[in-house]
């Protein structure tokens, strides 16, 4: 402990260039998987290279992917929200009623996303607050949510938003370039900041791995769960705007089963469902991967049952892949 | 007597009876023996399946593949059943749960061996399993000119004023009875969920708990799988399509804990009647049935909120003076 | 030339019969591909992602049975200015998403039709309620309304109580079923103008021993249905033919494709069905439904 | 010499990447008590789940009563009458009493039920026995305090009729009563004839109770022989390697002004009226039996419990910290109890361990900056003398006592003014129990004033300036550690027994 014992111990910062972690990690076996799908598509279908093709494509999952993004930062610090469909539901018909009072487009938006950030709060109050487990929590809110659009809606539907509504759900940027998609890209690149750049996300990491720990570190543990609840109910709101815009309609069964497709995008992206760890760039690929499955199998016409099989077997194949090389090789030492 | 009024059970017992009664107020019919016999009749499935449920969740995992397990075991003998009606309906019956057992055992398997978050499999195979239902009916229905008469009679004969599907969910919940006070197997699932490690010390095979645990679940929702099929006398990929949410929801109404270890078969049975006797009594008393998931929803989130602060660690109390003279 | 005939839910018998149709239209022309195509659930949101594929296939045509006439539109709409023809069958799409819709049959005629088939055996008049498909589904909203106008004019003693939504799914279905039965104690008929649900009000009528008490009726495959005319849970239903439905999608669409104008006055030939021509909305209705009974169920069973 | 009753012969086991047990040699003769020393990580707690079934090893053989035997499973130890109270709690927080004593050998009815009469009855027997007479059968166990529990993994180690009873660190959450009765439990043990493996750090229960000692270092065996023979500073030779002084570091007192003031300080449940002051440079002591709640009143100056009343005056202002985080920016930092469950993160890197505190430091408006946090962290490995091969491996892949030093890395890098110490050298082997101790002295020298709670009485006497001695959530009185204290002043204030006599 001495000045001269310090000097000779050398410790160094890395063992591993960052360079190298990069290419032998989860995003870059993940980015591997779907350039592989890609290619095979390409083969597969004379239509699949077709700008026009390939955007429509996209929103078969940016709408999901927005809310993976906020669920990936959920699950890393270990809880889960499994209502985020129902707050789509909820955002979505609180729209429709805004509508019927003849509000305009940024009225609409504006709702939209508070009430999907009302019930992130609802969540986080309940989960933080009362320090409930968010599983349950939120197979309760999940009904909850929902079953409120039920009461407004009952077997109604809400049409006739606004022309200029539409913009957000099918309106186009540039080109082949959709709205939808620009956000989603606007939407990763922020979280890739917040998560792996600033102490917010070294907090998420911290709280993930040990939540005791982390408090006794100093980390204001409930504050950040919460936030997380807060931002996951925020970007389902968000997303309610887009589907909503892109359907014209509400009903209250909007996007129902999202939430198990949300967590499987989140979970195919390398991160660990039971907190701790994980990317964001893996859960930006993996979005890319469950879009090129169902797009690519969708124009072989094979029905969206089908596809699920191949998502499902990919997700416990994938999962399973790391940890049985693992068990491998520690055998042969 | 004191520990007896504590228990978590007694009062959603006590909840459950006073959401029959209040509606027999409404509507006087309500809680004659015809009526309750049907509402019981109506949560058979979800008070089976619930139990299969708690098995797994007492060894701190989940099985969200049940709902697409019962629908692929109930399309197998559906299709077996409309192709060959001179196979006996008990031979379909042992099928479908050993269908459904195969069905746990594989992801059991994955959990035990590979060690993968169950919560992961099944998430996988609840996508997988309804996937393969599609694949093997070839995207049709067996609809109820199919089935044999006595493929839908099964469910339906009566015995002592019940319905066979009421005995069924009765001898089953007997069996868990026996199954979780009284046998080996019952207290390592008890003890695996409590705590692991010393579950580990004492000589219990975690993994191997935990795939038992699955095999049950998956064996329960293969049984239940036939039971559907004949009681709603259709087999179709979208069969009991988002119930492996409504049966956690159960398991948690009925106060066994997410982080596993605590709950009893009484309290799976009274989870799952709470929500049979709602869903019946709310159309009775004229909500609408719009209402229905709603009024759930905040019946989760309520029973949870309950069950956090009943099972709240007791307060060490070290200053015995000052509390003793006050 | 691709047609892609898009229904409500694949495995329903009602739609694997249209699709028979259209493939008999197809040999027909010849050089004709049937995609035959839906979600597993009938819901509006599985159908936009179908939509989106057949555009990126570049299909010709597009014949659709819709679950939302409203949420299809803007996808239906993008599919048309990539110079995709759309029509809409069965269930209709709201006038922008499409160039035209066939109806099976007259509206107010079905209207009619499904309150008849209870008033038949109903002389003394009574309580009925309808179960519907879901809330959504454009036809059934529009049969249900055209019987509600009618009921007062043609059928006085018929007191209609409830309107309740199966969404196609059987066990909601049942569940529904169940609660009217419990609720109006004085129901005579349960009338259900889809497939699912009026298979699974007639497995309620029967296994609550309500036969003779209950009458079910509505719109059913007679391949489906069979057992419960048979048993006498219902005295009789009606519906029209599935398979025709099917091929004429397939010969307008052909024809959409072979330059004809969708416009009002405009005729369509859908040859061993007949001639249709287009309304002021630029849709058109087939023939009356058919009623079948215990006398002509078992060989309407054999074919559809 | 008599016929082992168990022998252990060239056992060797291997995790991945670490080989616990290298061809490791113990025999236990029957009517006498081994002790088995060695530092942390030596491979004793992996020894005795070895001969318990939990482990099976990689090579070796295993001889009970002559017969080569193979341990397949806890049950197979069990039945060859081999019983142990292991290190780690093994009890069920959910089950009865009578359950935890009994289950996986339970009693069984003709149907292969479990027969839980009979259960309860014979638990009844066995905890009248050590004299346990006042602990229920049928109640929960998460109702029974936890020296109760101890007795209960007691009875369940003696449920079975064993000829080898193995005891892993069986003190070290024990206060001083109840390792009293344990002593006496094992003298009777001992009388019966049975064969006893002891494992403890502490050598006064070592010597005042073993008969043979074996010493492991490192997975090895490196010596075994008869107590009465071996000098103390042999055996830590034997099991450190080299010599270690058990001399706590002197150093020059430099007391400067109170740096912080507690006044009437108290929770509902946990504490009441706790007033002392700490000066700048001081070592201030906190002495009690486990339980007497220092670790709570520790916890509640750093934010962690809430519903606390009193004044606490930090530099002059008043603070309540509501949470951790408002405790460190008032500059009260607390190395906590458990290291492994509250200390380090096990699966993020070190240089992020160090920084997690000091984040807005080394950060620019929020977003991190990574060179920073590896200077940081650096700097104050090198100053601890950490022993890692780089800065972003992940802290579980550190031995103890390394993992010891990130967590006061991490204290140190924000600069506090007072740091509290919650038993920081318990379960820590000699030699770096010397080390903790002599960087103890290393922090206050440099003006930084310590409190340090701890249970073992030499070091409370060694290391501390003044005393605070708690009991039952209170105060029970403040020593100056001059000459005149001694350990049974300490002890006698802890357990009340002063009052009594008053
Ligand atoms: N399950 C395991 N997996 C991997 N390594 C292990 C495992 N159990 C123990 N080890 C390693 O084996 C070595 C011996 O550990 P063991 O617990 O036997 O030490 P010990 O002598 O009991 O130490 P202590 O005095 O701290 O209790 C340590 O390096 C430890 O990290
Ligand atoms: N009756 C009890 N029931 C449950 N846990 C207890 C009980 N008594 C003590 N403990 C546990 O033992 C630990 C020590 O208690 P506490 O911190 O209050 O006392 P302490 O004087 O600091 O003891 P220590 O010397 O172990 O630090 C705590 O972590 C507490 O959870
Ligand atoms: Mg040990
Ligand atoms: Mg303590």
């Amino acid at each position: 402990m001495t000045e001269q014992n310090a000097q000779n111990r050398n410790i160094a910062d890395r063992l591993n260039t960052p360079l190298h972690s990069a290419v032998f990690s989860w995003p870059t076996l993940l980015l591997v998987v779907a350039i592989g799908l890609f290619i095979l598509n390409v083969f597969a279908s004379p239509y699949f290279l077709s700008p026009w093709a390939l955007s429509d494509a996209t929103f078969n999952f940016t709408e999901k992917a927005i809310i993976a993004f906020a669920m990936a930062l959920l699950i890393i610090s270990g809880e889960i929200d499994l209502s985020v469909a129902a707050i789509i539901a909820l955002s979505s018909t609180m729209m429709g009623l805004a509508l019927q009072f003849g509000v305009g487009t940024p009225t609409l938006v504006l709702i939209g996303t508070l009430t999907g950030l009302a019930c992130g709060v609802f969540n986080g109050l309940l989960v933080t607050g009362l320090g409930l487990p968010s599983i349950v929590i939120t197979i309760g809110t999940m009904s909850f949510f929902r079953g409120i659009s039920f009461m407004i809606l009952g077997d109604k539907a809400f049409n006739g938003y606004p022309e200029s509504f539409a913009f957000f759900g099918q309106g186009y940027v540039w080109w082949v370039i959709s709205f939808e998609f620009v956000l989603f890209i606007i939407i990763a690149l922020a979280y890739y900041i917040l998560l792996h750049r600033t102490n917010f996300g070294r907090h998420v990491f911290a709280i993930g791995n040990n939540p005791v720990a982390a408090q006794f570190s100093g980390v204001r543990v409930a504050r950040v769960k919460f936030l997380l609840f807060c931002l996951v109910g925020l970007m389902s709101g968000i997303a309610a705007v887009l589907l909503t815009s892109r359907l014209g309609s509400t009903r209250p069964s909007i996007a129902q089963g999202w939430e198990l497709e949300v967590i499987t995008m989140v979970v195919l992206g390398g991160v660990a469902i039971l907190g701790g760890s994980g990317t964001i760039q893996g859960v930006f690929v993996a979005a890319f991967v469950m879009g090129l499955i169902s797009f690519g199998l969708g124009l072989l016409n094979v029905p969206g049952i089908v596809m699920s099989i191949f998502i499902g077997a990919l997700l416990i194949v994938v999962i399973a892949l790391p940890i049985l090389t693992n068990m491998l090789k520690e055998r042969r030492l | 007597m004191r520990a007896f009024i504590r228990n978590h059970e007694f009062w959603l017992a006590v909840v459950v009876v006073l959401m029959i009664g209040a509606t027999a107020f409404r509507s006087p019919g309500f809680a004659s023996p015809e009526k309750l016999a049907g509402i019981f009749n109506d949560s058979s499935m979800l008070i089976i399946l619930a139990l299969g449920q708690m098995v797994v969740i007492l060894t701190r995992s989940i099985d969200l593949s049940m709902a697409s397990n019962l629908a692929l075991s109930g399309m197998i003998v559906a299709l077996i059943n409309a192709a060959y009606p001179e196979i006996p309906v008990p031979a379909l019956m042992l099928l479908a749960t050993f269908c459904g057992l195969c069905l746990g055992a594989f992801n059991g398997t994955m959990i035990w061996w590979i060690g993968i978050p169950s919560i992961v499999v099944t998430l996988g195979t609840l996508t997988i399993y309804r996937g393969f239902i599609f694949l093997i009916a070839g995207g049709k229905w067996v609809n109820a000119d199919r089935f044999s008469e006595e493929f839908v009679q099964y469910t339906r004969y009566e015995f002592l004023g019940l319905p066979a599907l009421s005995w069924y969910a009765i001898i089953i919940v007997i069996g868990f009875f026996i199954l979780m006070t009284r046998t080996s197997l019952g207290r390592s699932i008890y003890a695996v969920g409590v705590n692991p490690s010393a579950a580990l010390y004492t000589g219990i095979n975690i993994g191997r708990t935990q795939f038992v645990a699955f095999c049950i679940s998956g064996a329960l929702s293969g049984f239940c799988g036939y039971l559907w099929v004949s009681r709603y006398v259709i087999g179709s990929v979208e069969v009991a399509k988002g119930y492996e949410l409504t049966i956690v929801a159960a398991c948690v109404i009925g106060g066994i804990s997410i982080a596993g270890g605590v709950g009893t078969v009484a309290g799976a049975v009274l989870g799952a009647l709470f929500l049979g006797v709602m869903s019946n009594a709310l159309p009775v008393i004229g909500v609408s049935p719009f209402w229905q998931m709603a009024i759930s929803g905040a019946a989760i989130i309520l029973a949870v909120i309950i069950n956090a602060s009943s099972q709240q660690k007791s307060k060490r109390l070290i200053l015995k003076q000052e509390n003793a003279a006050s | 030339e691709r047609i892609a005939l898009v229904v409500k839910s694949l495995g329903n018998g009602f739609f694997d019969a249209a699709a028979k149709g259209a493939e008999k239209a197809a040999a027909e022309i010849g050089d004709v591909e049937v995609i035959y195509t839906g979600p597993t659930a009938a819901t509006a949101e599985g159908q936009i992602e179908i939509v989106n594929s057949l555009i990126a296939q570049k299909v010709d045509a597009i014949a659709i049975s819709a679950n939302d006439p409203d949420a299809l539109v803007p996808v239906l709409k993008k599919a048309m200015d990539r110079g995709i023809k759309v029509i809409s069958w069965d269930s209709g799409v709201a006038a922008g998403g499409r160039m035209m819709h066939l109806n099976p049959s007259d509206t107010d005629l079905i209207g009619e039709t499904i309150i008849k088939l209870a008033a038949d055996y109903l002389p003394e008049g009574g309580d009925v309620a309808i179960l519907s498909a879901s809330s959504t589904a454009t036809n059934q909203n529009a049969w249900i309304d055209a019987a509600k106008k009618i009921l007062p004019e043609k059928f006085p003693k018929i007191n209609l109580v409830a309107v309740v939504y199966g969404d196609d799914d059987s066990v909601k279905s049942t569940n529904e079923a169940k609660g009217l039965v419990a609720t109006y104690p004085n129901l005579k008929a349960i009338i259900a103008p889809t497939t699912v649900g009026v298979v699974a009000a007639a497995q309620v009528v029967t296994d609550m021993n309500l036969v003779g008490k209950v009458n079910v009726t509505g719109l059913a495959l007679p391949s489906e249905f069979k057992k419960f005319i048979d048993n006498g849970s219902s005295k009789a239903v009606a519906l029209w033919n599935p398979i025709d439905l099917g091929y004429s999608a397939v010969k307008i669409s052909h024809q959409l494709i072979k330059g004809t104008k969708a416009e009002p006055g405009a005729s369509f030939d859908l040859g061993t069905v007949g001639k249709i021509k287009l309304d002021d909305s630029n849709s058109a209705a087939m023939a009356a439904p058919f009623q079948f009974d215990a006398s002509n169920i078992e060989e309407f069973s054999k074919i559809y | 010499m008599s016929v082992p009753q168990i022998k252990l012969s060239k056992i060797t086991k291997t995790f991945p990447g670490v080989r616990a047990l290298s061809e490791v040699d113990l025999a236990l003769y029957p009517g006498q008590v081994t002790a088995l020393i060695g530092e942390n990580g030596a491979g004793k707690s992996t020894l005795v789940k070895t001969m318990t079934g939990i482990y099976q090893p990689d090579g070796g053989e295993i001889f009970v009563a002559g017969k080569a035997v193979n341990l397949q499973s806890p049950h197979a130890a069990f039945q060859l009458g081999i019983t142990a109270i292991h290190q780690e709690t093994v009890l069920f927080d959910e089950l009865t009493v009578a359950e935890n004593i009994f289950l996986g050998h339970s009693p069984k009815t003709r149907f292969n039920l479990i027969d839980w009469v009979e259960m309860n009855s014979r638990a009844r027997a066995l905890l009248d026995d050590i004299g346990a007479s006042h602990i229920a059968t049928d109640v929960r166990l998460k109702d029974v305090s936890i020296a109760n529990k101890h007795l209960v993994a007691v009875a369940r180690a003696l449920s079975i009729e064993a000829d080898v009873v193995i005891m892993d660190e069986p003190t070290a959450a024990l206060s001083y009563k109840e390792i009293e009765d344990l002593f006496t439990l094992v003298e009777k043990l001992k009388s019966d004839g049975k064969a006893i493996l002891f494992i403890s750090h502490k050598f006064d229960e070592i010597y005042r109770l073993a008969d043979r000692y074996t010493v492991f270092r490192d997975g090895e065996m490196v010596g075994e022989g008869l107590l009465a023979d071996t000098p103390q500073n042999e055996i830590v030779e034997m099991m450190v390697g080299r010599s270690v002084e058990q001399i706590f570091p002197s150093r020059t007192l430099d007391i400067g002004e109170p740096i912080l003031t507690v006044q009437n300080f108290s929770h509902p449940t946990e504490f009441a009226d706790i007033s002392f002051d700490l000066h700048k440079g001081e070592i201030l002591g906190f002495y009690g039996l486990v339980g007497a709640g220092r670790s709570e009143v520790m916890q509640a100056l750093f934010g962690m419990t809430h519903g606390t009343s009193g004044v606490i005056t930090s530099q002059g202002k008043t603070i309540s910290p509501k949470s951790p985080a408002e405790a460190i920016q008032s500059g009260i930092v607390y190395l906590p109890e458990e290291r492994g469950k509250q200390g380090v993160i096990l699966d993020l890197p070190i240089f992020q361990n160090i920084s997690l505190p000091s984040l807005s430091t080394t950060s620019r408006n929020g977003f991190l900056r990574m060179a920073k946090e590896f200077e940081l962290a650096r700097t104050y490995a090198t100053r601890l003398d950490l022993r890692a091969a780089s800065l972003d491996q992940h802290a579980g892949t550190l031995s103890g006592g390394n993992q010891q030093k990130v967590v006061i890395a991490k204290w140190l890098a924000i600069q506090p003014n007072i740091i509290i110490l919650d038993e920081p050298t318990k379960g820590i082997d000699i030699g770096s129990k010397a080390a903790v101790h002599a960087f103890m002295g290393e922090l206050v020298e440099q003006g930084l004033s310590v409190i340090m709670v701890s249970s073992e009485i030499p070091e409370v006497l060694g290391m501390s300036d003044r005393v605070v001695v708690m009991r039952e959530g209170r105060m029970a009185s403040v020593f100056n550690n001059d000459d005149t204290l001694t350990a049974e002043t300490l002890i006698r204030c802890a357990a009340g027994i002063e009052e009594q006599a008053a």
